[in-house]
Protein backbone atom coordinates (compact mmCIF):
# COMPACT_ATOMS: atom_id res chain seq x y z
CA UNK A 1 0.00 0.00 0.00
CA UNK A 2 1.12 3.22 -0.80
CA UNK A 3 0.28 6.96 0.87
CA UNK A 4 1.26 10.27 -0.14
CA UNK A 5 -0.33 12.82 2.39
CA UNK A 6 0.33 16.05 4.50
CA UNK A 7 -0.46 14.60 7.95
CA UNK A 8 1.83 12.95 10.14
CA UNK A 9 1.07 8.81 10.65
CA UNK A 10 1.49 7.03 13.71
CA UNK A 11 4.32 4.16 13.39
CA UNK A 12 3.29 1.84 15.43
CA UNK A 13 -0.75 1.46 14.08
CA UNK A 14 1.01 1.65 10.75
CA UNK A 15 2.82 -1.62 11.17
CA UNK A 16 0.45 -3.27 13.15
CA UNK A 17 -1.93 -2.84 10.41
CA UNK A 18 0.73 -4.53 8.07
CA UNK A 19 0.94 -7.57 10.48
CA UNK A 20 -1.99 -8.04 11.98
CA UNK A 21 -3.76 -10.62 11.41
CA UNK A 22 -1.47 -12.75 9.15
CA UNK A 23 0.22 -15.22 10.73
CA UNK A 24 2.46 -15.85 7.63
CA UNK A 25 5.08 -13.17 8.32
CA UNK A 26 7.92 -13.93 10.30
CA UNK A 27 9.67 -10.57 9.82
CA UNK A 28 8.77 -6.83 9.78
CA UNK A 29 11.27 -4.37 8.54
CA UNK A 30 10.37 -0.92 8.76
CA UNK A 31 12.40 2.39 7.73
CA UNK A 32 11.56 5.91 9.05
CA UNK A 33 12.99 9.09 7.41
CA UNK A 34 12.91 11.91 9.92
CA UNK A 35 13.91 15.70 9.08
CA UNK A 36 17.66 15.91 11.29
CA UNK A 37 18.92 20.08 12.49
CA UNK A 38 21.67 19.14 10.79
CA UNK A 39 22.65 18.77 7.10
CA UNK A 40 26.06 18.78 5.47
CA UNK A 41 27.51 22.02 7.42
CA UNK A 42 23.50 24.23 7.69
CA UNK A 43 21.55 23.97 10.74
CA UNK A 44 18.40 23.50 9.19
CA UNK A 45 15.18 25.04 10.62
CA UNK A 46 12.58 23.47 9.08
CA UNK A 47 11.67 22.19 5.22
CA UNK A 48 9.05 21.98 2.68
CA UNK A 49 8.29 18.80 0.80
CA UNK A 50 7.47 19.78 -2.62
CA UNK A 51 5.94 16.75 -4.67
CA UNK A 52 4.19 15.87 -7.73
CA UNK A 53 0.95 14.79 -7.64
CA UNK A 54 -0.28 11.76 -9.61
CA UNK A 55 3.26 10.88 -10.28
CA UNK A 56 4.30 10.56 -6.60
CA UNK A 57 1.50 7.58 -6.33
CA UNK A 58 2.27 6.11 -9.44
CA UNK A 59 6.16 6.25 -9.08
CA UNK A 60 5.75 4.90 -5.30
CA UNK A 61 3.22 2.22 -7.15
CA UNK A 62 5.85 1.03 -9.54
CA UNK A 63 8.72 0.32 -6.83
CA UNK A 64 6.42 -1.28 -4.56
CA UNK A 65 5.32 -3.86 -7.45
CA UNK A 66 8.85 -4.28 -7.96
CA UNK A 67 9.76 -5.53 -4.63
CA UNK A 68 6.99 -7.58 -4.69
CA UNK A 69 7.95 -9.23 -8.25
CA UNK A 70 11.81 -9.26 -6.66
CA UNK A 71 11.28 -11.15 -3.30
CA UNK A 72 8.14 -12.95 -1.22
CA UNK A 73 6.39 -10.48 0.18
CA UNK A 74 3.21 -10.26 2.63
CA UNK A 75 2.95 -7.03 2.75
CA UNK A 76 4.58 -3.88 1.85
CA UNK A 77 3.39 0.33 3.07
CA UNK A 78 5.14 3.05 1.50
CA UNK A 79 3.97 7.00 3.23
CA UNK A 80 5.33 9.78 2.25
CA UNK A 81 4.89 13.09 3.61
CA UNK A 82 4.86 16.59 1.92
CA UNK A 83 4.27 20.21 2.88
CA UNK A 84 5.94 21.88 5.73
CA UNK A 85 8.13 19.90 8.36
CA UNK A 86 10.45 20.90 11.27
CA UNK A 87 13.15 19.00 13.15
CA UNK A 88 12.40 15.35 14.52
CA UNK A 89 9.00 14.95 12.09
CA UNK A 90 8.62 11.76 10.32
CA UNK A 91 9.19 12.59 6.43
CA UNK A 92 8.63 8.65 4.87
CA UNK A 93 7.88 4.80 6.33
CA UNK A 94 8.46 2.09 4.13
CA UNK A 95 8.28 -1.61 5.49
CA UNK A 96 8.47 -5.13 4.04
CA UNK A 97 6.92 -7.90 5.74
CA UNK A 98 7.50 -11.21 4.54
CA UNK A 99 7.94 -15.09 6.15
CA UNK A 100 11.93 -14.49 5.83
CA UNK A 101 13.97 -11.97 7.54
CA UNK A 102 16.17 -11.56 4.57
CA UNK A 103 13.44 -10.70 2.20
CA UNK A 104 11.98 -8.28 4.83
CA UNK A 105 15.48 -6.48 5.09
CA UNK A 106 16.41 -6.78 1.21
CA UNK A 107 13.17 -5.12 0.29
CA UNK A 108 12.80 -2.36 2.99
CA UNK A 109 15.96 -1.05 1.93
CA UNK A 110 15.48 -1.51 -1.85
CA UNK A 111 12.11 0.39 -1.32
CA UNK A 112 13.81 3.35 -0.12
CA UNK A 113 16.90 3.50 -1.88
CA UNK A 114 14.93 3.43 -5.21
CA UNK A 115 12.11 6.19 -3.80
CA UNK A 116 15.35 7.97 -3.10
CA UNK A 117 15.61 8.76 -6.77
CA UNK A 118 12.57 8.30 -8.46
CA UNK A 119 9.74 9.15 -6.17
CA UNK A 120 9.36 12.95 -7.49
CA UNK A 121 9.55 15.00 -4.10
CA UNK A 122 11.85 18.00 -3.47
CA UNK A 123 12.96 19.36 -0.33
CA UNK A 124 12.99 23.29 0.37
CA UNK A 125 15.15 23.64 3.81
CA UNK A 126 15.36 26.95 5.66
CA UNK A 127 18.93 27.44 6.49
CA UNK A 128 20.78 30.90 8.19
CA UNK A 129 21.21 31.70 4.59
CA UNK A 130 17.35 31.98 3.65
CA UNK A 131 15.52 28.81 1.81
CA UNK A 132 17.98 26.51 -0.11
CA UNK A 133 16.77 23.38 -2.56
CA UNK A 134 18.40 20.36 -1.22
CA UNK A 135 20.52 19.09 -3.60
CA UNK A 136 20.79 15.13 -4.90
CA UNK A 137 23.32 12.70 -3.72
CA UNK A 138 25.49 11.47 -5.70
CA UNK A 139 25.56 8.35 -2.61
CA UNK A 140 21.97 7.86 -3.67
CA UNK A 141 22.06 7.05 -7.09
CA UNK A 142 25.12 4.57 -6.29
CA UNK A 143 22.66 2.93 -3.64
CA UNK A 144 20.60 2.50 -6.35
CA UNK A 145 23.30 0.75 -8.55
CA UNK A 146 23.95 -1.47 -6.16
CA UNK A 147 20.52 -3.31 -6.46
CA UNK A 148 21.93 -4.37 -10.03
CA UNK A 149 19.66 -2.18 -11.86
CA UNK A 150 20.55 1.09 -14.04
CA UNK A 151 17.70 3.68 -14.00
CA UNK A 152 19.55 5.25 -16.90
CA UNK A 153 17.33 8.53 -16.44
CA UNK A 154 18.09 9.79 -13.25
CA UNK B 1 -1.65 21.08 -27.12
CA UNK B 2 1.58 19.86 -24.66
CA UNK B 3 0.58 20.60 -20.91
CA UNK B 4 3.76 21.48 -19.18
CA UNK B 5 4.87 21.51 -15.36
CA UNK B 6 7.63 22.54 -13.57
CA UNK B 7 8.84 21.85 -9.90
CA UNK B 8 10.91 23.21 -7.39
CA UNK B 9 13.57 25.84 -8.73
CA UNK B 10 12.84 25.15 -12.01
CA UNK B 11 9.33 26.14 -11.10
CA UNK B 12 10.73 29.39 -9.20
CA UNK B 13 12.74 30.11 -12.50
CA UNK B 14 10.20 29.80 -15.06
CA UNK B 15 7.99 31.63 -12.96
CA UNK B 16 5.34 29.49 -13.49
CA UNK B 17 3.96 25.83 -12.21
CA UNK B 18 2.23 24.80 -15.20
CA UNK B 19 0.59 26.30 -18.58
CA UNK B 20 0.23 24.85 -21.85
CA UNK B 21 1.65 25.30 -24.91
CA UNK B 22 0.46 24.26 -28.56
CA UNK B 23 3.20 21.72 -30.19
CA UNK B 24 5.72 23.60 -32.30
CA UNK B 25 5.91 22.07 -35.70
CA UNK B 26 9.72 21.29 -35.25
CA UNK B 27 9.70 19.63 -31.91
CA UNK B 28 9.51 16.33 -31.74
CA UNK B 29 12.22 15.15 -28.59
CA UNK B 30 11.56 16.54 -24.95
CA UNK B 31 15.49 18.00 -26.29
CA UNK B 32 13.64 19.74 -29.01
CA UNK B 33 11.22 21.15 -26.99
CA UNK B 34 14.06 22.66 -24.47
CA UNK B 35 15.39 24.52 -26.97
CA UNK B 36 12.21 26.13 -27.37
CA UNK B 37 11.01 26.77 -23.70
CA UNK B 38 14.86 28.40 -23.33
CA UNK B 39 13.57 31.02 -26.02
CA UNK B 40 10.70 32.02 -23.76
CA UNK B 41 12.75 34.38 -21.60
CA UNK B 42 15.35 35.27 -19.20
CA UNK B 43 13.29 32.64 -16.55
CA UNK B 44 13.36 29.97 -18.76
CA UNK B 45 16.87 30.44 -20.15
CA UNK B 46 17.66 30.27 -16.65
CA UNK B 47 15.60 27.06 -16.05
CA UNK B 48 17.28 25.31 -18.44
CA UNK B 49 20.91 26.68 -18.56
CA UNK B 50 22.46 23.55 -17.93
CA UNK B 51 21.13 20.11 -19.62
CA UNK B 52 23.17 18.30 -16.56
CA UNK B 53 20.82 20.01 -13.94
CA UNK B 54 16.84 19.60 -15.19
CA UNK B 55 15.16 16.02 -15.16
CA UNK B 56 11.81 15.21 -17.51
CA UNK B 57 9.13 13.06 -17.08
CA UNK B 58 6.15 12.60 -19.77
CA UNK B 59 3.18 11.89 -19.14
CA UNK B 60 4.14 11.02 -15.42
CA UNK B 61 7.53 8.48 -16.16
CA UNK B 62 11.00 9.50 -16.05
CA UNK B 63 12.54 9.67 -19.25
CA UNK B 64 15.76 10.52 -21.20
CA UNK B 65 15.74 13.80 -23.54
CA UNK B 66 16.10 12.03 -26.54
CA UNK B 67 12.44 10.83 -25.62
CA UNK B 68 9.42 11.89 -28.39
CA UNK B 69 7.35 14.26 -27.02
CA UNK B 70 3.55 14.49 -28.86
CA UNK B 71 0.30 17.03 -28.29
CA UNK B 72 -1.51 15.91 -25.67
CA UNK B 73 1.68 14.93 -23.30
CA UNK B 74 2.00 15.90 -19.98
CA UNK B 75 5.74 16.95 -19.48
CA UNK B 76 7.41 17.85 -16.32
CA UNK B 77 10.85 19.55 -15.99
CA UNK B 78 12.23 19.10 -12.67
CA UNK B 79 15.50 18.92 -10.53
CA UNK B 80 16.85 15.69 -9.34
CA UNK B 81 14.33 14.03 -6.43
CA UNK B 82 15.54 14.65 -3.14
CA UNK B 83 12.35 12.84 -1.33
CA UNK B 84 12.70 10.35 1.31
CA UNK C 1 19.44 -0.24 25.27
CA UNK C 2 18.46 -4.15 26.00
CA UNK C 3 15.76 -5.55 27.59
CA UNK C 4 14.56 -9.16 28.10
CA UNK C 5 11.32 -9.47 29.13
CA UNK C 6 7.64 -12.51 28.98
CA UNK C 7 5.87 -9.45 28.67
CA UNK C 8 4.86 -7.89 24.81
CA UNK C 9 5.92 -4.68 23.79
CA UNK C 10 4.34 -1.80 22.06
CA UNK C 11 6.32 -1.32 18.38
CA UNK C 12 5.43 2.42 18.18
CA UNK C 13 6.15 3.52 21.84
CA UNK C 14 9.29 1.61 21.57
CA UNK C 15 10.22 3.19 18.19
CA UNK C 16 9.48 6.70 19.31
CA UNK C 17 11.03 6.55 22.51
CA UNK C 18 14.24 5.57 20.61
CA UNK C 19 14.09 9.12 18.13
CA UNK C 20 11.60 11.64 20.49
CA UNK C 21 13.99 14.71 21.45
CA UNK C 22 16.76 13.35 19.05
CA UNK C 23 17.38 15.56 16.23
CA UNK C 24 20.44 14.55 15.29
CA UNK C 25 18.48 11.03 13.69
CA UNK C 26 17.54 11.30 10.30
CA UNK C 27 17.01 7.20 9.77
CA UNK C 28 15.02 5.02 12.08
CA UNK C 29 15.60 1.46 11.12
CA UNK C 30 13.75 -1.67 13.11
CA UNK C 31 13.07 -5.23 12.59
CA UNK C 32 10.42 -7.55 14.39
CA UNK C 33 10.73 -10.81 14.13
CA UNK C 34 7.28 -12.71 14.78
CA UNK C 35 5.51 -15.87 15.30
CA UNK C 36 4.36 -17.38 12.12
CA UNK C 37 2.05 -20.57 12.13
CA UNK C 38 3.99 -22.27 9.67
CA UNK C 39 7.90 -23.18 9.58
CA UNK C 40 9.12 -25.82 7.87
CA UNK C 41 6.45 -27.92 6.97
CA UNK C 42 4.63 -27.87 10.27
CA UNK C 43 1.65 -26.16 11.40
CA UNK C 44 2.98 -23.88 14.22
CA UNK C 45 0.08 -23.82 17.40
CA UNK C 46 2.33 -21.76 19.58
CA UNK C 47 6.42 -22.25 20.91
CA UNK C 48 8.13 -21.65 24.26
CA UNK C 49 11.35 -19.69 24.26
CA UNK C 50 13.84 -20.91 27.12
CA UNK C 51 16.43 -18.62 27.76
CA UNK C 52 19.57 -18.17 29.88
CA UNK C 53 19.24 -15.40 32.29
CA UNK C 54 22.22 -13.21 32.98
CA UNK C 55 23.83 -14.48 29.48
CA UNK C 56 21.06 -13.34 27.67
CA UNK C 57 21.27 -9.92 28.69
CA UNK C 58 25.21 -9.84 28.89
CA UNK C 59 24.99 -11.33 25.07
CA UNK C 60 22.88 -8.60 24.01
CA UNK C 61 24.92 -6.27 25.43
CA UNK C 62 28.14 -7.07 23.65
CA UNK C 63 25.85 -7.21 20.40
CA UNK C 64 24.65 -3.54 20.70
CA UNK C 65 27.94 -2.32 21.47
CA UNK C 66 29.49 -3.85 18.62
CA UNK C 67 27.28 -2.32 16.27
CA UNK C 68 28.05 1.14 18.11
CA UNK C 69 31.92 -0.08 17.29
CA UNK C 70 30.78 0.04 13.84
CA UNK C 71 28.49 2.54 12.87
CA UNK C 72 27.90 6.01 14.43
CA UNK C 73 24.81 5.45 16.10
CA UNK C 74 22.39 7.31 17.59
CA UNK C 75 20.26 4.82 19.49
CA UNK C 76 19.96 0.84 19.28
CA UNK C 77 17.32 -1.27 20.99
CA UNK C 78 16.85 -4.68 21.31
CA UNK C 79 14.00 -6.59 22.88
CA UNK C 80 13.61 -9.99 23.08
CA UNK C 81 10.88 -12.30 24.38
CA UNK C 82 10.67 -15.47 26.63
CA UNK C 83 7.94 -17.62 27.57
CA UNK C 84 4.84 -19.07 25.68
CA UNK C 85 4.21 -17.25 22.42
CA UNK C 86 1.32 -17.45 19.93
CA UNK C 87 1.36 -17.62 15.96
CA UNK C 88 1.32 -13.90 15.43
CA UNK C 89 3.04 -12.96 18.56
CA UNK C 90 6.00 -10.52 18.51
CA UNK C 91 9.31 -12.26 19.65
CA UNK C 92 11.82 -10.14 19.37
CA UNK C 93 12.65 -6.16 17.83
CA UNK C 94 16.00 -4.36 16.68
CA UNK C 95 16.19 -1.04 16.01
CA UNK C 96 19.18 1.29 15.19
CA UNK C 97 18.95 5.06 14.47
CA UNK C 98 21.51 7.10 12.93
CA UNK C 99 21.97 10.49 10.61
CA UNK C 100 22.29 8.24 7.70
CA UNK C 101 20.30 5.69 6.53
CA UNK C 102 22.65 3.18 5.22
CA UNK C 103 24.05 3.06 8.88
CA UNK C 104 20.71 2.53 10.35
CA UNK C 105 20.04 -0.13 8.34
CA UNK C 106 23.55 -2.67 8.26
CA UNK C 107 23.46 -1.98 12.25
CA UNK C 108 19.74 -3.26 12.34
CA UNK C 109 20.60 -6.22 10.15
CA UNK C 110 24.03 -6.62 12.45
CA UNK C 111 22.29 -7.28 15.47
CA UNK C 112 19.65 -9.27 14.64
CA UNK C 113 22.45 -11.93 12.72
CA UNK C 114 24.62 -11.34 15.38
CA UNK C 115 21.58 -12.01 18.34
CA UNK C 116 20.24 -15.28 16.07
CA UNK C 117 23.35 -16.83 16.40
CA UNK C 118 24.77 -15.85 20.45
CA UNK C 119 21.94 -15.04 22.22
CA UNK C 120 21.10 -18.22 24.04
CA UNK C 121 17.33 -18.35 23.27
CA UNK C 122 15.74 -21.20 22.21
CA UNK C 123 12.44 -22.09 20.32
CA UNK C 124 10.05 -25.01 21.35
CA UNK C 125 7.72 -25.44 18.85
CA UNK C 126 4.15 -27.35 19.59
CA UNK C 127 3.47 -29.43 16.60
CA UNK C 128 0.86 -31.96 15.25
CA UNK C 129 3.73 -34.24 16.51
CA UNK C 130 4.54 -33.04 20.02
CA UNK C 131 6.99 -30.53 20.83
CA UNK C 132 10.05 -29.99 19.13
CA UNK C 133 12.64 -28.36 19.75
CA UNK C 134 14.00 -25.68 16.62
CA UNK C 135 17.16 -26.36 14.80
CA UNK C 136 19.50 -24.25 14.48
CA UNK C 137 19.63 -22.67 10.51
CA UNK C 138 23.25 -22.77 8.82
CA UNK C 139 21.74 -19.89 6.79
CA UNK C 140 21.67 -17.97 10.08
CA UNK C 141 25.92 -19.00 10.53
CA UNK C 142 25.74 -17.90 6.65
CA UNK C 143 24.29 -14.29 7.79
CA UNK C 144 26.75 -13.68 10.38
CA UNK C 145 30.00 -14.92 8.00
CA UNK C 146 28.95 -12.06 5.74
CA UNK C 147 29.65 -9.65 8.00
CA UNK C 148 33.47 -10.46 8.05
CA UNK C 149 33.97 -11.76 11.28
CA UNK C 150 34.16 -15.15 12.65
CA UNK C 151 32.79 -16.73 15.78
CA UNK C 152 34.50 -19.79 15.71
CA UNK C 153 32.41 -20.69 19.00
CA UNK C 154 29.49 -21.06 17.62
CA UNK D 1 33.57 -26.36 42.96
CA UNK D 2 31.72 -26.19 39.45
CA UNK D 3 28.42 -24.28 38.62
CA UNK D 4 26.80 -26.37 35.64
CA UNK D 5 23.48 -25.73 33.80
CA UNK D 6 21.53 -26.94 31.27
CA UNK D 7 19.24 -25.69 28.32
CA UNK D 8 16.73 -27.04 25.88
CA UNK D 9 17.19 -30.50 25.19
CA UNK D 10 20.48 -30.56 26.94
CA UNK D 11 18.19 -30.15 30.26
CA UNK D 12 16.03 -32.41 29.28
CA UNK D 13 18.12 -35.06 29.02
CA UNK D 14 20.40 -34.59 31.78
CA UNK D 15 17.27 -34.58 33.72
CA UNK D 16 18.08 -31.71 35.66
CA UNK D 17 18.76 -27.86 34.66
CA UNK D 18 21.47 -27.21 37.15
CA UNK D 19 23.97 -28.65 39.67
CA UNK D 20 27.19 -28.58 41.44
CA UNK D 21 30.05 -29.85 40.84
CA UNK D 22 33.23 -30.66 42.71
CA UNK D 23 35.94 -30.24 39.98
CA UNK D 24 37.10 -33.47 39.28
CA UNK D 25 40.84 -34.08 39.38
CA UNK D 26 41.43 -34.90 35.82
CA UNK D 27 39.40 -32.09 34.59
CA UNK D 28 41.26 -28.81 32.87
CA UNK D 29 38.82 -28.15 29.73
CA UNK D 30 35.48 -28.25 28.63
CA UNK D 31 36.02 -31.31 26.83
CA UNK D 32 37.65 -33.21 29.88
CA UNK D 33 34.59 -32.49 31.74
CA UNK D 34 31.84 -33.72 28.79
CA UNK D 35 33.97 -36.72 29.63
CA UNK D 36 33.27 -36.65 33.03
CA UNK D 37 29.70 -35.72 32.42
CA UNK D 38 29.19 -38.52 30.16
CA UNK D 39 29.76 -41.40 32.80
CA UNK D 40 27.31 -40.07 35.11
CA UNK D 41 24.17 -42.05 33.71
CA UNK D 42 22.61 -42.80 30.41
CA UNK D 43 21.06 -39.51 30.33
CA UNK D 44 23.91 -37.38 30.07
CA UNK D 45 25.22 -39.56 27.62
CA UNK D 46 22.65 -39.27 25.52
CA UNK D 47 22.77 -35.28 26.14
CA UNK D 48 26.61 -35.52 25.31
CA UNK D 49 26.67 -38.06 22.57
CA UNK D 50 27.84 -36.05 19.86
CA UNK D 51 30.11 -33.04 20.18
CA UNK D 52 28.83 -31.60 17.21
CA UNK D 53 25.43 -30.85 18.60
CA UNK D 54 25.95 -28.99 21.86
CA UNK D 55 27.87 -25.62 22.62
CA UNK D 56 29.05 -24.59 25.93
CA UNK D 57 29.59 -21.05 27.67
CA UNK D 58 31.90 -20.80 30.81
CA UNK D 59 31.12 -17.94 32.61
CA UNK D 60 28.43 -16.89 30.49
CA UNK D 61 31.10 -16.37 27.31
CA UNK D 62 30.29 -18.85 24.27
CA UNK D 63 33.70 -20.82 24.39
CA UNK D 64 34.92 -23.28 22.44
CA UNK D 65 35.48 -27.28 24.27
CA UNK D 66 39.48 -26.55 24.37
CA UNK D 67 38.71 -23.83 27.17
CA UNK D 68 40.16 -24.10 30.16
CA UNK D 69 37.89 -24.99 33.34
CA UNK D 70 38.31 -23.98 36.87
CA UNK D 71 36.84 -23.95 40.55
CA UNK D 72 34.26 -21.53 40.64
CA UNK D 73 33.17 -21.39 36.84
CA UNK D 74 29.93 -21.26 35.69
CA UNK D 75 29.39 -23.76 32.35
CA UNK D 76 26.55 -23.92 30.40
CA UNK D 77 25.72 -26.71 28.07
CA UNK D 78 23.13 -26.33 25.65
CA UNK D 79 22.01 -26.84 21.24
CA UNK D 80 22.83 -24.21 19.27
CA UNK D 81 20.75 -21.12 20.33
CA UNK D 82 17.31 -20.50 17.46
CA UNK D 83 16.14 -17.07 18.86
CA UNK D 84 15.46 -14.00 17.29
Amino acid sequence: MIRVQEQDFDLGDELRGMSDGNHGIGGLCSFVGLVRDMAGDANIGAMTLEHYPGMTERALEEIEAEAHDRWPLEATLIIHRYGRLEPGDQIVLVAAASAHREASFEACHYLIDFLKTRAPFWKLEDTPDGPKWVDARASDDAAVARWGKVDNTQ
Amino acid sequence: MLKLLYFAWVRERTGTASEELELPDNVSTVADLITVLRAKGDGYADAFESDDLVRVAVNQNHVGFDHKVQAGDEVAFFPPVTGG
